[in-house]
């Protein structure tokens, strides 16, 4: 009956390979191919790229409002190129480079922002799916995945992201709990930006690292540098093939900063200090993996030029492909927006179809008689 | 009826996820001690001795959790049967169903589906407690993307169940828990499916519609034969079974010939489905109404506890009342 | 109007959050970004800085937590106003708000009460993300036990969000987000609150009536200027205010004179909120009534993504014909 | 940029005092008076008798369903024991005993589960809330009473309660988090006996202990023989002077056993074996808090007949009086349905009780013309 501590037996760790100077520790550096490797940068060099472009779109009224990704590429490329194509890629809203890793398409990227849902359709050839909005809940449809691939037999995994402040959500608790319990393998990677919106991570939770969470699950929990691309391979690799042998789940945290705001929408001069920021750019996550490729070996300055402008190229490619679907018949379509709610066409949406699709003639008729308004008279029956 | 059996609707949706667990194999059935324990009503009797638990599965008790991961089992391809305990917890849920299971399918312009069903015992009647009796498929109703039916006995159950599971939407399944041991009903040994959507005139008469499902579907039943019986009327009867999509089209016609409407329903008045019914032959039959709507239901507050549930619950009585009002007016 | 200082509705918010933070110790603002970042939308501008962090609270990224929380706060004396973010994640806090707000009181015979309120932008025409402009207001209207209101302007958000932090009751604070900066009014420097269930005549008519609230309020009251500037009829205006309780007298009196109405608002118009004005038009003013009600409104479909979003939503011309239909009927 | 393990500072331990033998720790042994460890006994036993005497009522018919607490007293007075009247006390539903320990009379527990609102009353004088039936909800409750405590300067806490299955909800996560972030003085208190109806806890959670729980949420866990009422003492009381001083929540875990049905629905023979049982059975809460009053001189053989006598008279007293009260007008009276939702009465709610009022009428004169239906004639009017 005596009073005792009870030990903990959850693996919690913490993982750091390539650092901010591009040191990088051999015992831990992962056996990547060139092409792998420059593979990786180019997509990390890609989300930024585009990044950049859309903000530069947005603020000239060609982008609607959408979140920025810049920073957050080790931890998406790290983690994605972990996984095979035909794993379960399920990210939140912040893996704009591990999307088109993928196969997602610019102007898909590009029309999903500007308020299309042709650009929320997945590839063909991945298991993706779509940018989540309620945050956390995505969550749950990775466990569901990963449960589902049990059940079938399937050795594949679910790979998902989430926000540190995602993790307040019951449903970030009930979907690592699922995962767990149903053994279903899952690798859950936070996006440890230290912020949601405004909010600090210390004002969002009160423990010291989010990794630790999974002592919670019984599941391993690995802390990693969420700019060391490397280390997120690792740590991501490690979880892939621990799943795939029955082990469950694990929960990653990449602790890394946006260099951004939140959303084009949002100030970050509000609540966080400009040397905090200075502080994270110079643990920028690209800068020291084109270190480590040139000290590799593996790219030349003149190598990393050259994909400058290739990247530069086919956004402008994407961009215009987007610009010239967007004004596609079919993407212009209001009515539309009645086909694809259930998988028959009901009366009772095929009857308010109908009422829209008058109205907009009714409009056009309007038009062409140069009366904006163009009702028909009504004193008569009075 | 040649080929059937008398059962009673426990019986009937037990029967109906037997069937459906049999035929395809991508059917696996959900919830809160559905495995062993066979449910708390026993609707899923026999199931995990016969599917084993890789398909019938003991969840953790979080509701957003079970039709969250049933929503990601679906798009990867199965069909989950899930049962939340009572309908009222399923507002835990209802993120999940409204911002996912409604959507998946427009949000991707229909190349993701989540077929999975959300089956949920709800209304009074059973002297349960707080939070055990409601009947708010309003809630539902709701949201666009949804489908919502609820059965009115034991061959609509399990015909209704059949459809809910090989739709290839999220369907809302409401089991009128006061229902599962009332009566029992001859079901065909065939299995049959009722379409979504569409309601089924039950008895045809001509004074008079009454539009009801679910438990007040008998409520209703009992009334009308009361009615007939006592006195020189002739009463039209519709099931609705579907509520959303619904279809105003039957009632609609059924109107235009009765010239009178009584809707009948457990859940609160306000927002109930009866307002959209009234709506839609106000929208659809205004010239033929000669008498304003009745609407016979829930009040708007809470299910009382249950020494007074039977005052909150639509009876026989308050549906005569109701149809003798209309049809005097 | 003497005493009068003009703002838009974002102000005017913002004003009444001060006032009632000034009048009474026992109000706290809570939500997501509420603090140093003042609201996504800077209601809570210059809150935190003059009451601190005590009562100008930065929560978790929780919606159930924030509503939970509040009604234990509530529960213990305060008056907590909580912002969620967009109403659209309200979702994650239906069962609190279901279960617990909507219930204590009547569980409690009155004894234990939840006054709070849940404000949150919310619809369409700011060319927002998916699950950023959703009309849902009749989801929670269909509870019993909770109040809604929906303010379609400067002076009644101030007026309304004061009703509503001194209710003793839990309340829905609808804001309509495009309304937030799109013009400005007088809103007197005296604190005036609006009755909770209480709707406004706002221009008298004879022709037809037109009840609308929020944003829409804003489109009826264009398509009517514009229709009687054109032509030669009179429409009697009603800004319904309160979705619950409704105040279904005022437009029944209405309907009694004009004869004909039409209800326009942004929500999806299966179960929305025109259809239960409908059904109660059709109880108690039925013979009045000499067409069909109209309803302009949402349709049965998420809002689609902002590309497509002005035609999902009412507008002056919809609701125009919708008038001229209803009056040549 | 090695790879560490990251230390887990929070502190979980293991409790336990008296064991099933009643043997004694005594350098653990919590320092209580006479009258106060008699209180204890008193209200576990009263708590059980009346669960008993419940079951009995249940199977003539003269009570509703209920979930019986038989099992649950030493969590629970073990835990309410610990704080003050001016404390708050928000149980789950296995409370019993702690509920008529803060003064919750029989009749109104009677009256509950009988189906009347007026049970769920808290008596005047604590600062309790009602039974709570949508699992974990209750949580956040505490979370926000223990909020505003902080906001107010108040130095008291918040009691609150749950089941080991209750602790996957997402409330429970919310709550906990809440709570710890803002270090609300707030004693979450597990009763865990190791069922959820049927399912068991190791298909709820994948980790060893709930106790350990409180690494996600920074705050101190403790598991306890839930069977032991002076170990949930030490540890509740511990929990209540951290609260006091500031420094927030803490997470019990009581580990117990439902000796009963999960309620009077429920065949547990579907799932747990008669050997778990009897083995559980042995390790019940009251027997072996008797033997210790008796070994410590608190209490004699005599006394504790005597406190069984005293306490069925008190019970049958309570029957008596909810079976007269449940016959009084007042709550028979079914218009009172619409009096208690709203703080004043809507014109929309006086008119649905008016409806109501003139069909109980009809009802009341077709009964009196012994005609059960009792219509109007409605031919005439055709
Ligand atoms: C359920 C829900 N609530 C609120 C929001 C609004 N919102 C969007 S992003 C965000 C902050 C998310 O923070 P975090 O999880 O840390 O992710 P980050 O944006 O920092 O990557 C909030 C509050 C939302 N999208 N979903
Ligand atoms: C949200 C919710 N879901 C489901 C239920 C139905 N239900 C009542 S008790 C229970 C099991 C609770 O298990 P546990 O938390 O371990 O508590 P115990 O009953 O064992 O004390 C369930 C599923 C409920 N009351 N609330
Ligand atoms: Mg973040
Ligand atoms: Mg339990």
């Amino acid at each position: 009956m005596p009073r005792k501590p009870i030990e903990i037996t959850e693996k919690i760790e913490y993982l750091s390979i390539l650092d901010e100077n591009a040191n990088v520790d051999t015992k831990l550096e992962p056996k990547l191919d060139n092409d792998t490797l420059k593979k990786m940068y180019r997509f990390m060099l890609l989300g930024r790229r585009t990044d950049e472009r859309m903000l530069k779109m947005q603020r000239t009224g060609r982008l609607g409002t959408f979140p920025q990704a810049s920073g957050h590429e080790a931890v998406s490329i790290g983690s994605v190129s972990a996984i095979e194509k035909s794993d379960w890629h399920i990210p939140a809203y912040r893996e704009l480079a591990g999307m088109l890793y993928r196969g997602w398409s610019l102007e898909k990227i590009i029309l999903y922002w500007n308020g299309y849902e042709e650009g929320a359709v997945p590839p063909k050839g991945v298991n993706d799916l779509p940018y989540c909005v309620p945050v956390a809940s995505q969550l749950l449809h990775a466990a569901g995945v990963g449960m589902a691939m049990n059940i079938k037999g399937d050795k594949k995994v679910a790979l998902t992201y989430f926000g540190d402040g995602s993790s307040s959500e019951g449903d970030f608790h009930e979907a690592l709990n699922f995962a767990s319990v149903f053994k279903a393998p899952v690798i859950f990677v936070c996006q440890n930006n230290q912020y949601a919106i405004s909010v600090p991570l210390s004002k969002q939770m009160n423990c010291k690292t989010l990794a630790q969470r999974a002592v919670a699950y019984g599941m391993p929990g690995i802390k990693v540098d969420g700019n060391d691309v490397l280390a997120m391979y690792v740590a991501t690799k490690e979880a892939v093939d621990r799943a795939k042998a029955g082990g469950g789940p694990t929960l990653i945290e990449g602790l890394t900063y946006r260099f951004t705001p939140h959303t084009t929408a949002d100030d970050p001069k509000r609540y966080r200090s400009e040397e905090e920021s200075k502080e994270w750019f110079g643990k920028e996550p690209l800068t020291r993996f084109a270190k480590y490729l040139q000290n590799k070996g593996v790219m030349t300055a003149k190598d990393l030029e050259e994909m400058e402008a290739e990247v530069d190229a086919e956004i402008r490619a994407g961009i215009e492909r987007s610009e010239t679907l967007s004004k596609s018949e079919e993407l212009m379509n209001p009515l539309a927006m009645f086909d694809h709610l259930y998988s028959t066409e009901t009366e009772h949406l095929k009857e308010q179809k109908e009422e829209l699709r008058q109205y907009l003639e009714h409009k056009k008729k309007g038009k062409k008689q140069q009366n904006h308004t163009a009702h028909p008279e009504v004193s008569s029956a009075k | 009826m040649a080929g059937t059996k008398e059962m009673n609707m426990a019986k009937a949706i037990n029967l109906a996820l037997h069937e459906a667990l049999e035929r395809d194999e991508n059917v696996v059935v959900m919830g809160e001690d559905v495995g062993y324990d066979e449910g708390v009503f026993r609707i899923t009797e026999g199931l995990v001795q016969k599917y084993g638990e890789k398909r019938i599965i003991d969840t953790p008790l979080a509701e957003a959790g079970i039709m969250g991961t049933a929503i990601g089992m679906a798009i990867y391809g199965l069909r989950p049967v899930c049962e939340i305990q009572f309908s009222d917890f399923a507002n835990y849920a209802f993120n999940q169903m409204e911002s996912h299971a409604a959507r998946f399918r427009n949000r991707t312009r229909g190349q993701i589906k989540t077929p999975l069903v959300m089956r949920m015992p709800s209304g009074g009647g059973i002297r349960a407690l707080e939070h055990h009796s409601e009947s708010r498929e309003a809630t539902w109703a709701h949201v666009p993307g949804l489908k919502v039916v609820m059965p009115s006995g034991p061959r609509s159950a399990r015909a209704l169940l059949h459809s809910a599971i090989q739709d290839d939407d999220a369907v809302v399944f409401y089991e009128p828990k006061s229902l599962y041991r009332l009566f029992k009903e001859e079901v065909p040994d065939e299995i049959e499916t009722f379409p979504i959507g569409k309601a089924q005139v039950v008895k045809e008469g001509k004074d008079l519609t009454v539009v009801a499902f679910g438990a007040s579907f008998r409520v209703a039943l009992d009334a009308i034969e009361t009615l007939e019986e006592d006195q020189d009327v002739s009463i039209e009867l519709i099931d609705l079974l579907s509520i959303s999509p619904m279809d105003h089209a039957t009632i609609c016609k059924s109107v235009e010939k009765t010239g009178r409407l009584v809707v009948v329903h457990e859940g609160p008045r306000n927002l109930g489905i009866a307002a959209e019914i009234i709506a839609r032959v106000n929208e659809h039959a205004f010239l033929s109404l000669e008498a304003p709507i009745k609407r016979v239901t829930g009040y708007d507050v809470p299910m009382p506890y249950f020494s007074k549930e039977q005052f909150f619950l639509p009876d026989a009585d308050k549906v005569a009342l109701a149809c003798i009002e209309t049809i005097k007016f």
